[in-house]
């Protein structure tokens, strides 16, 4: 029972339930990223794991000690926050030594251990500073310092990267992960960036209104969503979605939809039965542009193309009438930069049926 | 919630608690026992119920008392705010020496009341003040008079308490004009919407809270006020510039009427009751609604 | 033998009398502590609150009346009985002043002297330049004001604070009604006495001479006042004698260079304010020795006798000679002689103090409404007194 | 533009010298003789500038042949005024933390019934307050003047730091106690450091109403360790005798020089002070 | 002479020259984005644009009208902040009217307005809420309606998606761009984000310290940077980059680095002298993995991988020695998510020498 588990957890503000009945086991040495849309009770459930609010009902134990009844101080946790939450007025150096000044530790051996932490996150040279005079890339690196230094078991992130540029967040990104792979303990990490629960979890908890909609590890999330929240809320540009009913194409399980047929070629023909309302899902990047029409492809319209330098989003639309506008239902799909892509000139589309989603359009669950 | 912290937080509110209750509100309550006595100079207990309120309601003095404490209430709250809103707002305008004029507007906060008082009461006597000067330079018809006539003394303490009170009015609004998001400032030119209509429209409106703490303090002068008239018009003439507090103390300290006075202070703690109270209430839920 | 003496003689004038008791005092072997206290509702609520706190003054200034009774009867006091029975202050003191001094027939205050309340001082070149003459009655008064208005002359300079007019309205009071009538009005107060025509003559008086006074009255200090009669930019003032401490210190002799008469009066009569002490209800020997001593030294004819010329006052034993005195107070001496003058000012003592601040309230309501009728003003007197009796 | 800059200074000039005059002619009364303030125009300026009334009110009122200068004086309120401030700003700023905590209960409602206090005129409650110090022990000592002082300035020390201590990020509440700082320790090495700028707000505006106080000066304190402000009075607050204008002006002034020079010297500190949120609602 | 001109313009703050002589001439119609660091001078030039900062020199026409001397509001432009700016008091519906009120305009002309601007953001149902009242999305929405309520010919935007999380940014990012499209109006848009950048602009302005370092089409900036501090700041992963001297490997132009030969086939041989001293610069989707090694391959070791969804980025070092910790400077590779790549295993690695980037180590300007 080491690592982290939360048994029943419940948590409500007078009448309004945030979270209900969550239960979650978190091994230890894992990098979990609890990841879900604002409002969705991520930093409740992890300032609850903290102990810094009082849970409704339920218990936690951490490395198979019941905490429940815990102050934040003694659950062998640190915390690093969005804001960072430095303490304005002490130096850097008193910034991370505070925790364990307040537990008594010796002068000496606070020192030592600063020395130790700041070495780590390369920060000696900003010991003496205080917090208003540090980039934010450093503040950010401060307060990892203060959690590090306490020699938790367990770490808790709250969005610690959301108020840095994409630049700084990229770069931090590595070094967290890198940190995790050094010390080797648990960590629990709330985002909202899917590319950074992607990057960096071991698993990722998708959360929505409380509720845990899938655990598994980045890969699994991301290729097969348990869910059409799931789906939509992983992946930027997010996954392209299709209203229809099973049917077939040629050799090929398709989903009919009202404007035509969409084949996936490659799926398991026996997933369901014909007319069956489903809906379909499928990533930017698993459409490919075909070369010519055929039994296996669709036809869609561009209508507008966003380089992102290394490759090119196009937004489409079916147009299996070939009218240069469309009347299908919009998508995305991922191309290379310089691929030759005209405006209004509809094109074939092949879908790669073994990376796409099925979901139950009335539960949306997941189907294949 | 039995959390260390919270228990330690409890620990340290029992001075502030302590106070609370025996100063603030055993006193109170002391007042209100005395006030249904027959107390003269000293404590007596001797219970005549609500005599001392008949008396109370029945002079003359006391409800001018109360009207010019409606008046001046008005008229220095809102016109310390206002005066100190439009200095914050003239020198928030990027001026050069702005330390100088600010440091000018806050220096008759350093004043007690009683200089204040000594003081105006010169500038506003029209044989040797204000009145004459102008008269000296050729302006014969020239009158100030306030402060000697029935009719206008009460303003002539709010002229007097705003001189002294406006730095602090011009320091809180100053501080609040400068958590402005100075972007709202570029989107209103942008707009082309016309700095007045700014301030009235927008920035005024933002500053709610800072004017909430000034009401507040302000009107805790008010209610307080007894130094200033004391010393500016001595609550005349005759006592068309009385305050409560003044009448209270008046009748405390200087004519053997405890109970009288006890029954003024009574009335003028239910007046905060009725006024000020809810207006709390109201502002503090209402910051705890919006988090 | 140390003596704490509260007080509130502060200025330059009060000061220098005091320090002919203190002298006399420390001449027997007493050691003074001086504690001055500006102001007498200052002074007064500081003696009464430090014998609340538990820590009074061995002596303090206080004015007799009932205020001080209700000291005793609170047993806040010590009386000095033995003190005024050796000195036979009961044959030396005017009456009233005895009589106001005792709590249960024994004296519980030490009166060190006599102000007269109803006195009018005026300045010589003012009436002369409007040609007129030091009024002998309120009617002329009145007759004179006319021609001192006409020479460009204030004819009332006036101290618009609640006890300056209070100071004003009883010399119409006693001017108009007499002195009997102000001693029913104010000894006994009588409400039928109040009610009278007579009353509504001096309503009628004091109301006419709202007019009389400039328009930068209402709030002005009394001294500021008696610098324009001063200057001769006004031409009276009716003001108690201490008036004359700041003509002193302006180098003006009174009687000689600015004229001090009585209030014009249909009978003469002397409205007495009194400077009192009381000694509080210490136990230990020494300060009892102490206040002893204060009492006997405060009441020594000599004390007084020097004291009150420096404090511009007369001294409250009638039997102190008038020998170095200046004229105005010579005057008030030999008018004393006749207990029939002595009258009580309702100012510190002679009437209950909530019926005096009714008082105040009352005559300065009216005198500052200028709308209020003479009748209405009466009744409003007899009202307040009434409510506050 | 150009003109709109130029009715902004002549509004602020005219708004300093309305501001400024009332003091500039105390000063001004204060370097005349009497004989001059008896005979001359309140606005005409000194002829001979003298500081001879300054020097009598620094020696102080002579009574009953006793001179007493005002030197002592200044001790005695200097000994008033800053264990005082001391005490109050420390007891206002400890509950305006406590209440500014969220899980704290009816923190609000403390809030509420402490600002009442605010609207008490002091001298009402005077009777209550010298049996209270009198019960303590402390009547007639500076200790009851100090205590005194601390009750009323209660309410004011409170609002201040309450308001402050709310604009502090929840955050860095939540990481104080992750770090396992209890309240008395957060207190002090975070939040205490934090208010600062406050706390110079808390002390000017507490200086000065503590400074100027009369009422429990005379009350409370002893007879030799009265403030300069019972001094004051016995210099100016004469009813019945003879006034001396000049050295009124002058020892007000004297009086008023520490709480002067405090604004003079710190402004700056107490605009900060109040932008870092001392008075947001 | 239509859209905007800048000419010789010149901010200063006291002696601290923020912008230096800038020429820019953007034509109508343009989406220009201004792209550069924190405190490169962006938000400076777009507010002398607005009228917001006086100029310390030269002039701004907008339109064929010399607005140098003009007050914002005359200047035909709105404007959109960061911070939304909106107007706090106010109701949405004010916010958006407040202009037209100023101006004048009639009642119900305002009404008709500001419900057809609500509308085309869809916010109609928001009118009546004040700003405090709605998400970061919303706020940008009715921030973005006050500007276009105005109907001006420029639109100015300052960093308008930066305080929005990633899903939102992107959607509003394609909004921005429709909008664009249907109003055919002038944008110029200011922002650090290079992927907002690459998407939205038809023509970006990389600025660093006040000065253009780049103006040109997305494409031409990621693929052909100017400079090498254009090349290092658009790009994220950031582009790699290699310091050597020109050689050959085989037929092909090569860097020679301290550890080994990186040659670059494809590349035109008759660029540089060999020995001559170069800085490579190549984008992590330039590289391919190779099939086996040969003399167009260079070999390194993986060290770590960040699977983003769609692909993974892989940390490598050079590391021709076969070391599996590698000896060279670190670069990052992206490969398709499912690539099989194990850590300390070396890799052969094949650049794609059409697309690389040759920089003067001196000057850093580009040299192919
Ligand atoms: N003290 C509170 N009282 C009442 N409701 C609260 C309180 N704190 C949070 N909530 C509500 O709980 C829900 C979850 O909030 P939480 O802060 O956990 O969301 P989050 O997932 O962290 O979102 P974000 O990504 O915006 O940080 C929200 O709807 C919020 O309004
Ligand atoms: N009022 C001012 N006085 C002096 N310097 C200023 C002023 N405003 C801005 N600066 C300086 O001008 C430079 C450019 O600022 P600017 O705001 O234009 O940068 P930016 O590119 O918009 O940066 P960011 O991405 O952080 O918004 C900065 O170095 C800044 O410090
Ligand atoms: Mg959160
Ligand atoms: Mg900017």
């Amino acid at each position: 029972m080491r690592g982290v588990h939360l048994n029943r957890v419940r948590k409500s503000y007078g009448s309004v339930t945030i979270i209900d009945q969550l239960d979650l086991a978190i091994e230890e040495g894992e990098f979990l990223v609890l990841l879900g849309p604002s409002g969705c009770g991520k930093s409740t459930l992890l300032n609850a794991i903290a102990g810094l609010e009082p849970l409704s009902g339920g218990s936690i134990s951490i490395q198979g000690r019941d905490v429940t009844a815990l102050e934040p101080d003694q659950r062998d946790i640190a915390m690093v926050f969005q804001s960072y939450a430095l303490y304005p007025t002490l130096s850097v150096r008193r910034n991370i030594g505070f925790a364990l000044k307040m537990r008594g530790t010796a002068k000496a051996d606070i020192e030592r251990k600063v020395g130790e932490v700041a070495d780590l996150l390369q920060i000696t040279h900003l010991l003496d500073r205080k917090p208003g005079q540090l980039s934010g890339g450093q503040q950010q690196r401060v307060a990892i310092g203060r959690a590090l230094v306490r020699e938790p078991s367990v770490f808790l992130f709250d969005e610690p990267l959301s108020n840095l540029d994409a630049k700084l967040r990229a770069d931090m990104r590595i070094e967290l992960k890198k940190l995790h792979e050094r010390l080797g303990r648990t960590i629990i990490y709330v985002t909202h960036d899917q590319i950074e629960a992607m990057t960096m979890a071991t698993r990722i908890v998708v959360m929505n209104q409380g509720r845990i909609q899938q655990c598994d590890r980045p890969e699994v999330v991301y290729g097969r969503p348990a869910n059409r929240f799931v789906a939509s809320f992983v992946g930027a540009p997010t996954m392209n979605f299709v209203e229809g009913r099973f049917g077939r194409a040629g050799d090929h399980l398709a989903v009919l939809t009202a404007e035509g047929v969409i084949p996936l070629p490659g799926l398991d023909v026996a997933l369901g039965q014909a007319g069956q309302p489903v809906t379909l899902g499928f990533r930017p990047e698993h459409v490919a542009l075909a070369e010519a029409e055929d039994v296996t492809t669709v036809t869609a319209t561009p209508l507008m193309s966003e380089p992102t330098g290394p490759d090119m989003y196009v937004l489409m639309r079916f147009d299996p009438a070939r009218t240069g506008v469309g009347v299908g239902p919009e998508l995305t799909i991922r191309v290379p930069a310089d691929a030759a892509i005209a405006r209004h000139q509809p094109v074939p589309l092949r879908l790669d049926g073994r990376r796409i989603s099925l979901f139950d359009p009335q539960t949306g669950q997941r189907m294949n | 919630m039995a959390l260390p912290t919270a228990v330690s937080a409890y620990v340290a509110l029992i001075p502030a608690t302590t106070i609370t209750l025996v100063c603030f509100y055993a006193f109170i309550a002391w007042t209100f026992v005395i006030s249904l006595t027959r107390s003269r100079l000293l404590p007596r207990y001797e219970f005549v119920g609500f005599l001392q309120y008949e008396r109370l309601f029945d002079t003359a003095r006391w409800w001018q008392a109360m009207q010019n404490l409606a008046i001046h209430g008005v008229l220095f709250t809102v016109g310390c705010i206002v005066v100190g809103y439009f200095l914050a707002i003239l020198i928030d305008r990027g001026v050069k020496a702005e330390g100088v004029f600010r440091t000018i507007f806050m220096l008759p906060l350093s004043m007690s009341f009683i200089v204040t008082g000594i003081i105006w009461q010169w500038l506003l006597n029209p044989s040797f003040g204000l009145q004459a000067a102008v008269r000296g330079l050729g302006f014969e018809e020239f009158a100030f008079n306030w402060l000697v006539r029935p009719d206008r003394a009460i303003f002539t303490l709010a002229i007097a308490g705003i001189w002294q009170q406006v730095g602090l009015c011009m320091a809180l609004c100053l501080a609040g004009l400068r958590g402005v998001d100075p972007n709202i400032w570029k989107a209103a030119r942008v707009d082309g919407i016309p700095v007045w209509r700014v301030y009235a429209n927008i920035i005024t409106p933002m500053l709610r809270p800072v004017f909430f703490t000034l009401v507040v303090l302000l009107s805790s002068l008010v209610m307080k006020a007894f130094d200033l008239v004391v010393a500016l018009t001595g609550g005349g003439p005759g006592f068309a510039s009385d305050l409560p507090a003044r009448f209270v103390v008046d009748h405390i300290l200087n004519r053997q009427e405890l109970g009288l006075g006890a029954a003024g202070a009574f009335m003028m703690l239910c007046t905060v009751a009725a006024v000020v109270a809810p207006y709390i209430y109201y502002e503090l839920s209402k910051a705890r609604r919006a988090g | 033998q140390t003596a704490e003496v509260l007080h509130w003689w502060t200025s330059g004038g009060e000061s220098a009398a005091l320090a002919t008791i203190r002298a006399a005092y420390t001449a027997k072997g007493g050691v003074w502590q001086d504690t001055p206290i500006a102001g007498g509702g200052n002074a007064r609520a500081a003696a009464v609150n430090r014998m609340i706190g538990g820590k009074p003054p061995t002596v303090f200034q206080y004015s007799v009346g009932l205020q001080l009774l209700e000291l005793a009867d609170q047993g806040l006091l010590n009386d000095i009985d033995d003190v005024a029975q050796v000195g036979n202050w009961d044959k030396a003191l005017p009456p009233l002043i005895a009589n106001i001094s005792k709590y249960k027939g024994k004296y519980i205050a030490a009166p060190v002297n006599i102000h007269g309340e109803n006195w009018m001082f005026y300045n010589f070149d003012a009436l002369k330049k409007a040609g007129v003459e030091v009024p002998k009655t309120w009617a002329d008064f009145l007759a004179a004001a006319p021609k001192l208005k006409a020479a460009g002359i204030i004819p009332l300079a006036l101290g618009g604070e609640p006890w300056q007019e209070r100071i004003l309205f009883n010399s119409v009071l006693l001017g108009v009604g007499g002195r009997e009538h102000y001693a029913k009005v104010y000894g006994k107060l009588d409400k039928a006495a109040m009610g009278t025509d007579t009353m509504l003559d001096v309503f009628k008086t004091v109301a006419a001479l709202r007019p009389l006074v400039d328009e930068s009255s209402p709030g002005r200090k009394w001294n500021e006042t008696a610098g324009m009669v001063m200057k001769g930019t006004a031409a009276f003032q009716f003001m108690g004698d201490w008036a004359k401490g700041e003509m002193v210190a302006a180098k003006l002799e009174p009687g000689k260079d600015i004229g001090c008469a009585l209030a014009p009066a249909k009978d003469t009569a002397y409205i007495m304010t009194v400077d009192a002490f009381a000694f509080s209800n210490v136990k230990d020997a020494p300060s009892k020795g102490a206040q002893t001593l204060m009492a006997t030294v405060m009441m020594d004819p000599a004390t007084q006798a020097a004291f009150s010329k420096r404090k511009g006052s007369i001294p409250s034993r009638l039997d102190v000679p008038d020998i170095g005195f200046d004229s105005c107070a010579k005057v008030a001496i030999n008018t004393l002689k006749d207990p029939a003058t002595h009258l009580v000012s309702t100012g510190l003592f002679g009437v209950p103090s909530a019926v005096s601040g009714a008082i105040d309230d009352a005559i300065s309501q009216f005198w500052n409404n200028k709308a209020m009728t003479p009748e209405q003003g009466r009744d409003l007197f007899v009202k307040a007194i009434d409510r506050a009796k | 533009m150009r003109y709109n800059r130029v009715i902004l200074y002549l509004l602020l000039a005219g708004a300093a010298l309305a501001m400024l005059s009332p003091i500039l002619l105390m000063l001004s009364t204060s370097l005349k003789t009497m004989d001059e303030i008896r005979n001359g125009s309140l606005f005409d300026l000194p002829h001979a500038p003298s500081f001879a009334a300054w020097g009598k009110a620094w020696v102080g009122r002579c009574t009953a042949g006793e001179c007493d200068g005002m030197g002592g004086y200044f001790a005695n309120s200097i000994a008033i005024v800053l264990p005082s401030l001391f005490l109050s700003i420390a007891v206002g700023s400890i509950t305006g933390y406590a209440l500014s905590l969220r899980q704290v209960r009816y923190a609000d409602f403390l809030f509420a019934a402490i600002l009442i206090g605010l609207f008490i005129p002091p001298q009402v409650t005077l009777y209550p307050m010298i049996i209270l110090v009198r019960t303590l022990g402390l009547f007639g000592t500076t200790g009851g003047v100090i205590l005194a002082h601390v009750v009323w300035g209660l309410a004011f020390t409170t609002l201040m730091f309450r308001n402050f201590f709310r604009s502090v990020p929840a955050d860095l509440i939540k990481a104080v106690r992750v770090d396992g700082a209890g309240f008395w320790s957060s207190y002090w090495y975070i939040m205490l450091p934090m208010s600062l700028p406050v706390f110079a707000v808390a002390v000017i505006l507490q200086f000065t109403y503590t400074w100027n106080d009369f009422l429990f000066g005379l009350t409370f304190a002893a007879r030799d360790s009265q403030p300069v402000t019972v001094a004051l009075n016995n210099l100016v607050g004469s009813q019945f005798g003879e006034q001396e204008y000049n050295v009124n002006m002058a020892a007000t002034m004297l009086t008023a020089l520490p709480t002067v020079l405090v604004y003079l010297c710190s402004g700056r500190l107490f605009v900060r002070g109040i932008a870092a949120g001392a008075v947001k609602g």
